[in-house]
């Protein structure tokens, strides 16, 4: 179960959000551009600070302004695809894909058998040994996507996950995520503008408008 | 008809300015080239040998370069973190520490030099402890290396600071939530990133404390093979006969090249398409 | 350059010269006869190494009263030998005067100003280097100048002219012998020992008259520091002896008896 | 609880790695500013006051303070269309034109000064035939300009060329599709994308060009009022009492530390979120 | 009209396509992530050079490998929205959208005109005088979207514009592409893995494939 209750002060007004997500579950995030969806993802991650409240992960406390509490970025073992893929311009694309699980030190037999399992999941297979600076946009997307289902995080966040992948890679990539955190049952957030992706995905829906919560609402069993 | 007229204007326009750049460039390059080579004419291949084998060219070169290079080390060594963690977190003093790094470069060499045997020399403000439990750096090899350490340091940390502060943070972010230590992240993710641009500061340092003279010969003295370093050895050369000290100095402008420029082969593709 | 005879360079400084090793605090100008002067002595004295170490004689001053370790100094000013014998940093009774140098003006080949005399170094549009006022070489070519100006061998305003014809104010001699020798300037003020140690016949002579002349006095003495002031007074020694004096004399130095 | 001790350790281990980092920030810190404490301990008030209204000090200041602006403003105007045309063309001789950038840098001064005066002097290479057509610019205010320009010159180059070449092509790639011609494209976005770093490698041509000494006297000669820029003054200090040169120098080091802190407070927000 | 026939050799595959596009007409460019929708838009707009081939609009050659014709990029007055926006980060957002005008030295009346109008159809004007590197996602991509319009381009290209959008930007983008298409009567070339998109605002389709063309279709007037 992931909860997220966490206030900020933005630019253009303030973030006040409170939700949670249980494992196994894909939450969506929709809303307007500049509403903040964004701005929780990077907060969760612990990328930015909130002013106040708590972050948790089932008993595993994240954040807690009142408690002191704030966990290194690298300790939150969550797994966040930027809106921007940020691929790795120097690296392969299969040290791209490995990069989580040598920082976590795995034995190199695992990183390796991981590894080409989600490059060939997400069919990146035969760009392995290219400079990931040298692929188009749906091919850096999809690197990003494998680099952060790799290392079974124990929340997952996508950023607009679908927006450069043509419609083959779409259905798959879909289907990957669904697998992903059925299988190490985690909670996920989703963030997309896409109605026909949120409900092909999704179990549950959020709507952010201005920073807040304005509507919630079930995916009625529409898959899995 | 007048957008065409408009376009060939442009045209003309974007050629005369490529063509002024040209020029530009054609200026820099024979205003730092052709004093060298008024200076070579001056040397005759006689004159190369027989100086050149002269042992006390010869001390005098391997000492600068192994003073320069342990110095550069240190630097990269030291100002590498230290740049880093000052261009990432905030903190209070640090536009001091800013002014700081800045202090040598203004610093004329000489009163540098005198400024460290002040502070280090056997009566100096930490050097009389240092003499107290028996260390006397003033006027050893060491000195020399810490001369070259102090003026040269701030063109390797200006470097630095520039360029993790104009890294793209999103690939720093991005190793962090893949579980990745602030310390793993900068090895592999800032490291390789500026890669190019920190040698090219390490070479604008190791050239600076190559040609390192007047806070050398202030804190270190000139005493052939412990702390005459190449450019103390021409100085040395000017006293006497001149064509000596440039044919000494045309030996430490070919090696130094040689190295610089071997560096940048060697260091060569490292970048990247973003 | 040859500014050591030793093979032997490993001790120094840190570990103060031991057994046959000396090191010498040497003023800048005797650069060019160290060269002879150094394995003349360890000839003569097998087992002793000398290093010098060349310097401005400020700087040198200045390296004592902080600290560094030596065990001879050679002083090409007077006063700077005596601020350091007040100050406790010289053995007083090993100070000697060494030897001496005058003031001789130089001229590029060829003598492109085309100066036959003294007096033509003030005429307009000659380019003349002299030292600064504050290095023992400018002190005296001051010195020189004042003689002359008051003397019967020059015509009057000739010292004013001379002054307005200085394009550079040296802080080194070597800055003025390059500045003649490539012939960017008319003339040069310098000691007789520069005018020596220059290629032959790059340089060209105008002499000044000893009555008019101002001697440049050396001192040396051994550093009350020394660690080894048996053997920097047998340098010493040698250095006044018949054959160090023949070997200055052979560099343009003149000997003080 | 395994993952609990390996969460504290990693932890711990990030705290060291700070640690460290913030020593060594300290480190450098006062490595460069000790001996300037242990310098400016050595000035009393009265020697202040006593030689700074000096008029060959102030002269020298004076002179100082123009020739290292102009050959700051001359290497920023040449340098900076010629590194960008560098690093956006690709022409024969390239690699070439990297290294003689670099030559300055090994260059002794005092023999970068000599090579000047082969050069450029009454005799030179090209003075010959200057001082036919009248021209004689070695000994004058010009010479120590051309000095300071050759010495300098190479911090402000590399730093330009190494901006230029790591900055996103994206947005000059946008711009131009929009209409902006190249030279437009330079001006309003290359140039103020990369102005911090510029600035900084502006600085650091100022501060070198502030404390040439042995390019200088060797070209430009020693004359008060013409040629004698302040480490000239210094130097020719340090050789008759040492207590003015420091006074001096103190006085060189403030001035220069406040302009440089003036282009940076003048200079600030030049950062943009990317 | 638009006439594009080039041959490139990409690092995978040789890039060989020839198509063309009608004033006022709008050609949806779609294919599989990396078969090269990105490169011939590149080539058209000239940050590419094709191996060979023409590329023309109306009679005006852009470029032509066998006449030696290769017109700069900032005189194809072409209108190109990259696939990351690519906002100037130190400019107001005003000031990224009338970048194009003041480049073209028009008057300032008509600069302020005009930029005011396109900020309000893309609903950024509130947004003016921001810092364009402060903005979300998908108010970077209207920005984009605005600045390359605002020119009056005789040639628009658009990679994947409405990615980052929200619903209601999405729908009312799509309007003003169509409009700015139909009022200057000028070729479009869009590139996009929704087929929602492609039906929704093209008149016609081609389908990239290892860097050739499959497959061309009309959609039939469901729009305009
Ligand atoms: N670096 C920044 N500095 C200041 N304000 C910012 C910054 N980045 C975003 N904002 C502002 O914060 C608000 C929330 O932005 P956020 O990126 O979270 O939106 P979003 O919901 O992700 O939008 P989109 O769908 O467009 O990606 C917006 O008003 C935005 O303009
Ligand atoms: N900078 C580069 N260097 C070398 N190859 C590249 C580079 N950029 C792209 N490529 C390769 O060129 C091919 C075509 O890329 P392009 O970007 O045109 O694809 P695309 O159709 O736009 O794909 P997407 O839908 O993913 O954006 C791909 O195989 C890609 O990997
Ligand atoms: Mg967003
Ligand atoms: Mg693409």
């Amino acid at each position: 179960m992931f909860n997220c209750n966490v206030r900020k002060q933005l630019r253009d007004f303030t973030l006040d959000v409170s939700f949670q997500v249980g494992r196994g579950e894909i939450l969506v995030l929709m809303g307007d551009n500049g509403a903040g969806k964004t701005t929780v993802l990077r907060m969760t991650a612990g990328l930015l600070t909130p002013t106040s409240g708590t972050i948790r992960i089932g008993d595993r406390i994240l954040f807690d302004n009142a408690a002191h509490i704030d966990v290194p970025v690298e300790n939150r073992q969550t797994g966040y695809v930027f809106q921007n893929s940020a691929v790795f311009p120097h690296m392969t694309v299969r040290d791209n894909v490995s990069f989580g699980l040598r920082a976590r030190r795995l034995d190199p037999e695992t990183i390796a058998a991981r590894t080409a399992d989600w490059l060939e999941r997400l069919t990146i297979d035969d760009l392995a040994d290219v400079r990931a600076g040298q692929l188009s946009g749906g091919q850096k997307q999809r690197v990003a996507l494998a680099r952060a289902m790799v290392t079974e995080p124990s929340l997952l966040m996508l950023d607009e996950p679908f927006t450069a992948l043509d419609a083959k890679n779409q259905a798959a990539v879909r289907e990957w995520i669904r697998l992903c955190v059925h299988e190490h049952d985690i909670p996920c957030l989703l963030v997309t503008h896409a109605v026909g992706d949120a409900e092909a995905v999704g179990d549950r829906l959020c709507v952010l408008e201005q920073g807040r919560i304005v509507r919630e609402e079930n995916f009625s069993g529409t898959h899995g | 008809m007048n957008v065409m007229a408009d376009e060939k204007r442009q045209k003309f326009r974007a050629r005369a300015a490529k063509g002024i750049a040209a020029t530009l460039v054609l200026i820099v390059c024979l205003y730092l080239t052709l004093p060298l080579v008024a200076l070579v004419l001056r040397v005759t291949p006689e004159l190369l040998m027989t100086y050149l084998p002269n042992e006390t060219v010869q001390k005098a070169l391997w000492l600068s370069l192994l003073t320069s290079g342990i110095a550069t080390v240190t630097v990269i060594a030291i100002g590498t973190p230290a740049a880093y963690f000052h261009s990432r977190t905030a903190y209070p003093g640090k536009t001091l520490v800013d002014t700081f790094i800045d202090l040598p470069l203004v610093l004329p060499p000489a009163v540098a030099g005198f400024s460290l045997l002040l502070l280090f020399g056997r009566t100096g403000l930490l050097g009389t402890y240092l003499h107290i439990i028996g260390i006397d750096v003033a006027f050893t090899t060491l000195a020399v290396v810490m001369a070259q350490i102090f003026v040269s340091s701030p063109f390797y940390l200006r470097q630095a600071k520039a360029l993790f502060e104009q890294l793209d943070p999103a690939y720093e972010e991005t190793a962090r939530t893949l579980g990745s230590s602030s310390f793993r992240t900068f090895i592999s993710i800032i490291l390789p990133l500026t890669a190019s641009g920190l040698i090219s500061g390490a070479i604008m340092t190791f050239a600076r404390a190559l040609g390192e003279f007047g806070a050398t010969i202030m804190f270190a003295g000139n005493l052939p093979g412990v702390t005459q370093t190449m450019p103390l050895a021409i100085y040395a050369a000017m006293q006497g006969n001149f064509d000596v000290a440039i044919a000494i100095s045309v030996l430490l402008v070919a090696i130094s090249l040689a190295i610089m420029l071997a560096v940048r082969l060697l260091t060569r593709n490292r970048k990247y398409d973003v | 350059t040859g500014t050591t005879g030793s093979d032997n360079v490993t001790t120094l400084a840190t570990t103060p010269a031991t057994g046959g090793d000396i090191v010498v605090f040497t003023a800048a100008s005797l650069t060019g006869v160290s060269a002879d002067l150094g394995p003349a002595f360890e000839d003569a004295n097998p087992g002793t190494t000398v290093t010098f170490n060349l310097q401005g004689t400020q700087s040198l001053k200045k390296q004592i009263e902080l600290g560094a370790t030596g065990d001879v100094f050679i002083s090409a000013k007077t006063a700077y030998t005596n601020d350091l014998m007040a100050g406790g940093y010289l053995v007083n009774e090993t100070v000697k005067k060494l030897t001496s140098n005058y003031i001789v003006v130089i001229l590029p080949a060829g003598n492109p100003g085309n100066i036959t005399s003294l007096d033509d170094l003030a005429r307009p549009g000659m380019k003349i280097a002299m030292g600064t006022a504050e290095v023992p070489v400018g002190i005296n070519t001051r010195t020189v100048i004042d003689n002359l100006a008051n003397s019967t061998l020059v015509s009057s305003g000739w010292k004013e002219g001379v002054f307005d014809n200085v394009v550079t104010y040296e802080t080194t001699e070597p800055g003025v012998v390059t500045k003649v020798s490539l012939g960017e300037v008319d003339a040069g003020f310098v000691y007789e020992s520069s005018y020596k140690a220059a290629a032959a016949g790059s340089l060209e002579l105008v002499p000044i008259p000893e009555e008019y002349n101002a001697l440049q006095i050396y001192t040396v003495g051994v550093l009350s520091d020394s660690t080894n002031k048996e053997t920097a007074q047998k340098f010493i020694d040698f250095l006044l002896s018949s054959e160090g004096q023949e070997i200055l004399k052979n560099y343009g130095f003149t000997s003080i008896s």
